[in-house]
């Protein structure tokens, strides 16, 4: 049994009357690749925000590593490995790609640096703006890239900031399928460094590659905790995914 | 005590009406829009215009909304609404500039001198002990007859409905049908027209310059903020709080409670005290008294 | 891209230098505030210009050639208002520049004409540091300490005792404040507050409520026309009248006011009946078809007027030779706003103001 | 005229400061700062105490440093959970009530009247070689600053503001900390502002709050805006050519003879329309800012 890194507990969050989180307990190992599925609305993406600091919960806590960060803000959490996409990455217009990547790291990027004139390191992004074949758009501005580079730019760029624990939100929703490959082999290839990966995603083919563990929610309740295989043996999930308890149940729910 | 509530109504009076209007601005198209400040302005200059033509006041003052009103959906169109795809701030900045033209039509049409409406000089009436005079309670009258009839209409008519509906989700607004252009544009008419009626009735009470769009800026933008922005009814409780605070400033002796005759504050920060509670109000609650949400980024 | 934008600007620059007509002209500058928060004194202060030039012009001008007052707007910003002075001194070449109105700006402009050795000449800032901005400059214009003791001892023959001062919160009201409590207690007086308000406000119930407090014997204000106008109208209103009022600068306080609401008050102004002065307030309503907006024309005239008739003594425009005419002339100098004698330090000496007092059927002189 | 060239210059260099400084919070990290112009008043009043209280420049300097350090971080305080507009208008309130406090303290920094008298920086005897010395004064400062900015801007700590600027949220992603980059933007852009004032106060040898309106930040702002909001030569460039309108609006009104009224409202009209035309018509300004500028 490997050591859980990051342990949420009884987390509430509700948006006036309406409860989006009802008491989520989740704990993830070290090294894992957890999926977390759910119809829309059911409180994923909320879930995801709760983790990384950018909404506050209503109740429960959050530890990372044993150490509690229900209170820090995003940023804090982020510096502590703890780090995020977002679903729809949007991308500064008056940055090139590269300046994005760059800035991801964090290293050596104070204003004292700046006085001394310590110089900008870009070997090390100009290396995998090559591996993700994005070096032809590099000095493009970032907002003008398709929607698929974006989503491998804020992989990338959230992978550049060293996470321990990377949570991503739809990483590759409506995504073309060449680039989808390069994703998984980019996120597969962090794993193997030792990221532990937490993903929202709705493609089953992706789930089933990637994880080995799945948690599911429906309307802010965690409802089935299983091995990807199993989901669609499970009932609450049929039940959820369908609305109505079904025969043979088909999970195959398109982005 | 009367003089104080008096004193309190009258001054909510002179700052409501434009801040409701920066309110049901801000609903809609999202930014703090500065013109509307000269708007206040403008409005009182053309109705005494119309009225030096010989228009009787009513019909003067009307005409002069309706002006206003008019310019101000002309400016959103041709300035304001392409300068907001450049982002909140930017039209900000765009909407100040446009004021400080108008200030310069006005410097080389009017000039810098204050006029007043011409109303005879009679006694003021006796209310409760304190003096009032007409002017002053046709001004009130003004602004209450404005809010009434503003909640009438988000509150009771379709296209207060459709308002309602659009500043909440615009999209959503736009897929159940609503003309989401027109609505705007009708909401923005408004605004001008309840910032030039604003204006006219400090005017009435007192008297018009070119400057007054300026000094109102401060308090307006308190009391719009303290009243959640783009929340046109919450910037009259606004209003209140912040003619509250500057009427206890001034009028409150404090010299009692230090075993003095008289302390006040000074008369000299009585203007400052509505922009502290700017400050304060931004501090504390950014997004005013009635919301409590706590945004992280 | 730099480059060419500023070979554009020195073009544009050289070429407005250039096209800046030949002056056979004998000129002199002007700086003074035509916008900004003064806005209404600077016009004002033009206008007495301008009069004095057309009188001066018809009588056949200075050393037989015409003069030429170049007024500058000053914009109420002291940048500006030295962008105008250094474009006057350097450029257009003045031995002479009158001005300003708030005393903020008088100060370095002063300071500035003084370095450069030309005249300056003050119109309109009572601020007592102005005695100290150097040797060739001058002030038409009494300073607080003339007026405070003229107001204070007239209020005191009053029989008031306790008194609040209302006044603006700028330069000005500052220094009458200062400067009339200083002359006020040292004749026995007692100031129990002094409340400056903020100019262009559009009510002032708040601040009248508060000086009405203290129920003091009498109160003393100075405000500007617009100020003023609503001051007097909301103090009416407020019944705030009844006790006696007594207005620093009379006309300058009650010019845009009703009759009506200023029935009563008291106060002193500045005395137009010298031997200039009533022709020229006639010229004024002739010219421009009302009375007096503040009590600034007349200065900026009497500045134009001295400065004409001492270079015509010294029969040059240099500035030394017009200062050694200036202190000849500035005795017992007949202008509008009254004689003219400058003090050891070139400042006016002495004003004669009226006492004055508004009744039912007119103003009374006291 | 060359004096008056010199006049237009040092003024004009100490405004490119002004607007140096606004173009790196506005430009760089998006920071809509409204009250500009009370970090030059800190600079301004440093000055003028030191001399009322009979301190050499050194101590006004000084004083002028911890002013400014203590509003700059008073306005990044306030910059923590509001939007970039309801900050412009924190900041105007707040240079509202700092102007507000030097008119009305009145035995602490003159009142109205302010502080006149302050002594030129260099004494040589000749006023016109001091102002000469003093203008290369403020060039070199002007040249310090714009070189420490560019430094700033081109590395990764550049980056990081305009991340701030552009997308917040990501930057909160990455873990930057945004009250803390505020901060040091505030700081870094406040020196060159109060260093500013300071020399203004020893050019002008008066200080007083008429100085701190805040029109005046709107005039910086169109100097920032007219150049290329995130261009330093176009916060520069913009400083001498607004400056440059200002001071020759007066020959074009003796050119043509126009009314005096003409110039008043024409200043405003270089201002608001400048600023109105220039974001509708050339936003990028007349120097765009560069992309992808940061390289290795």
């Amino acid at each position: 049994m490997a050591e859980t890194v990051l342990d949420a507990r009884a987390l509430r969050k509700s948006f006036g009357a309406h409860l989006v989180l009802d008491d989520v307990d989740l704990a993830v190992e070290a090294g894992s690749i957890v999926g977390l599925l759910g119809p829309n609305g059911s409180g994923k993406s909320t879930l995801l925000n709760v983790l990384t600091g950018f909404l506050a919960a209503d109740g429960g806590q959050v530890s990372l590593r044993g150490s509690s960060v229900g209170a820090l803000p995003p940023s804090s959490i982020a510096r502590l490995g703890l780090v995020r996409t977002f679903q729809l990455p949007r991308m500064p217009s008056r940055m090139s790609v590269r300046e994005v990547l760059l800035a991801a790291n964090r290293a050596q990027g104070g204003l004292f640096d700046a006085l001394v004139g310590r110089p900008t390191d870009t070997a090390r992004t100009d290396d995998l703006l090559e591996q993700l074949k994005l070096a032809p758009v590099a000095d493009q501005p970032a907002s003008a890239i398709s929607g698929g580079q974006k989503k491998l730019l804020s992989i990338a760029a959230a992978l550049a900031n060293r996470p321990s624990v990377l949570c991503l939100d739809e990483p590759t929703a409506g995504v073309h399928p060449s680039l989808r490959e390069h994703i998984v082999a980019m996120l597969k290839r962090a794993n193997a460094g030792g990221v532990t990966l937490l993903i929202v995603e709705h493609d089953m083919g992706f789930v089933r590659n990637l994880c080995r563990r799945c948690v599911v929610l429906d309307r802010g309740k965690l409802i089935a905790d299983c091995p990807p295989r199993e989901l669609t043996e499970h009932p609450r999930v049929v039940e959820a995914y369908l609305g109505r308890k079904v025969a043979r149940p088909v999970v195959e729910v398109p982005a | 005590m009367i003089p104080i509530i008096i004193d309190i109504v009258l001054r909510t009076g002179d700052i409501a009406l434009a801040a409701v209007a920066l309110s049901a601005g801000y609903s809609l198209v999202k930014f703090p829009n500065i013109a509307l400040m000269q708007y206040a302005t403008v409005g009182p200059f053309l109705a005494y215009l119309f009225a030096s033509w010989g228009a009787p006041l009513v019909a003067a003052a009307l005409a002069a909304c309706i002006a206003v009103g008019l310019i101000a959906v002309l400016l959103n169109i041709t300035v304001f609404d392409r300068l907001l795809k450049s982002g909140s701030a930017i039209a900000m900045i765009g909407s100040l500039a446009a004021g400080m033209l108008f200030t310069a039509a006005l410097l080389v049409t009017a000039g810098p001198d204050s006029r007043h409406f011409d109303f005879p000089v009679e006694a003021p009436l006796n209310v409760f002990g304190s003096p009032v005079t007409g002017p002053q309670l046709l001004a009130v009258a003004i602004s209450l007859a404005a809010f009434v009839l503003l909640a009438a209409l988000l509150f009771l008519t379709d296209i207060g409905r459709c308002m309602r509906a659009t500043a909440t989700n615009p999209d959503l607004a736009r897929a159940t049908g609503i003309d989401a252009r027109l609505v705007v544009r009708v909401i923005i008419f408004l605004s001008g027209v309840l910032a030039a009626l604003g204006g006219i009735g400090i005017a009435v009470k007192g008297e018009l310059n070119i400057l007054m769009g300026q000094d109102l800026m401060l308090p307006v933008f308190a009391a719009a903020i303290l009243g959640g922005l783009g929340n046109p009814m919450g910037a009259i409780f606004g209003a209140l709080v912040i003619a509250t605070a500057e009427t206890l400033a001034a009028t409150l002796n404090f010299g009692p409670l230090i075993g003095k005759a008289f302390l006040f504050i000074p008369a000299n920060y009585i203007t400052a005290a509505s922009f502290l509670i700017l400050v304060l109000a931004l501090l504390f609650r950014p997004h005013g008294l009635f919301v409590n949400e706590v945004k992280r980024v | 891209m730099m480059v060419r934008i500023s070979a554009w600007l020195t073009v544009g620059m050289v070429a407005a230098v250039i096209a800046v007509p030949a002056k056979a002209d004998i000129a002199i500058g002007a700086v003074v505030p035509l916008s900004g928060a003064s806005a209404t004194q600077g016009e004002d202060q033009r206008r007495g210009i301008e009069l004095a030039v057309d009188e001066i012009n018809a009588a056949g001008g200075v050393l037989g050639q015409p003069l030429k007052v170049i007024v500058e707007d000053s914009g109420g910003r002291p940048p500006s208002a030295l962008d105008a002075a250094k474009k006057l001194v350097a450029v257009d070449k003045v031995p002479a520049v009158i001005g300003e109105y708030s005393s903020g700006i008088t100060l370095p402009i002063g300071q500035y004409l003084v370095q450069e050795g030309k005249l300056h000449v003050n119109i309109g800032s009572s601020s007592n540091k102005i005695r100290d901005i150097g040797p060739t400059a001058f002030s038409v214009i009494g300073l607080e300490a003339v007026s405070s003791k003229f107001s204070a001892e007239d209020v005191a023959a009053q029989g008031w005792k306790n008194i609040v001062i209302v006044g603006p919160n700028n330069a000005y009201g500052h220094g009458m404040a200062e400067g009339f409590k200083t002359e006020f207690e040292k004749l026995g007086g007692k100031v129990v507050s002094t409340l400056l308000y903020t100019e262009g406000q559009t009510s002032y119930r708040r601040e009248l409520q508060q000086a009405a407090q203290y129920k003091p014997d009498a109160f003393i204000y100075s405000a500007y026309g617009k100020d003023g106008a609503l001051i007097n109208r909301e103090a009416f209103e407020l019944g705030v009248n009844k006790t006696p009022w007594y207005a620093i600068y009379f006309s300058m306080c009650t010019a845009d006011s009703k009759p009506e609401y200023v029935v009563g008050q008291y106060g002193m102004d500045l005395n137009y009946i010298g031997p200039d002065g009533k022709s020229y307030e006639e010229a004024y309503k002739k010219k421009y078809g009302a009375d007096f907006k503040t009590s600034f024309s007349g200065y900026g005239y009497d500045a134009v007027k001295i400065f004409a008739a001492a270079a015509n003594k010294a029969g040059s425009v240099e500035p030394q030779a017009v200062k050694a005419a200036l202190i000849e002339v500035g005795k017992d100098y007949p202008g509008a706003t009254g004689t003219i004698t400058f003090d050891a330090e070139r400042q006016r000496s002495y004003q004669p103001y009226l006492k004055l007092k508004k009744t039912e059927t007119g103003m009374d002189v006291r | 005229m060359s004096e008056f060239a010199l006049h237009v210059a040092t003024i004009a260099a100490l405004y490119a400061m002004l607007a140096l400084s606004l173009n790196l919070q506005a430009g760089f990290a998006g920071l809509i700062n409204f009250g500009q112009i009370a970090l030059f008043g800190c600079g301004t009043y440093g000055a003028a105490l030191a001399f009322s209280h009979a301190l050499g420049p050194l101590a006004g300097f000084a004083l002028g440093l911890v002013l400014v350090v203590l509003v700059a971080l008073l306005f990044a305080r306030l910059g923590r959970n509001l939007g970039a507009d309801y900050w412009g208008i924190a900041t105007l309130s707040i240079g509202e009530i700092l102007r507000t406090i030097a008119t009305n303290e009145i035995d602490i920094t003159g009142g109205a009247q302010g502080i006149g008298g302050i002594p030129a920086l260099f004494d040589t005897g000749s006023p016109l070689s001091g102002r000469l010395i003093l203008f290369a004064v403020v060039l070199a400062a002007l040249i310090a600053t714009w070189f420490a900015f560019r430094r700033l801007t081109q590395s990764k700590f550049g980056l990081s503001l305009r991340l701030l600027r552009e997308e917040p949220q990501l930057a909160a992603a990455f873990g930057y900390d945004l009250d803390g980059l505020r901060r040091r933007i505030m700081l870094a852009a406040a020196l060159p502002a109060a260093l500013s004032g300071f020399l203004f106060a020893h050019y002008l040898t008066f200080v007083g709050p008429d100085q701190l309106f805040a029109s005046e930040t709107f005039v910086i702002w169109t100097m920032v805006v007219v150049g290329g909001l995130g261009s330093h030569a176009g916060a520069v460039i913009g400083a001498i050519v607004v400056q440059c309108l200002f001071a020759l609006v007066p020959f074009a009104k003796d050119a043509f003879g126009l009314p005096s009224e003409f110039v008043a409202a024409m200043r405003l009209v270089l201002i608001g329309g400048g600023l109105i035309g220039f974001l509708l018509l050339r936003p990028q300004g007349l120097i765009p800012e560069r992309i992808g500028g940061v390289r290795g």
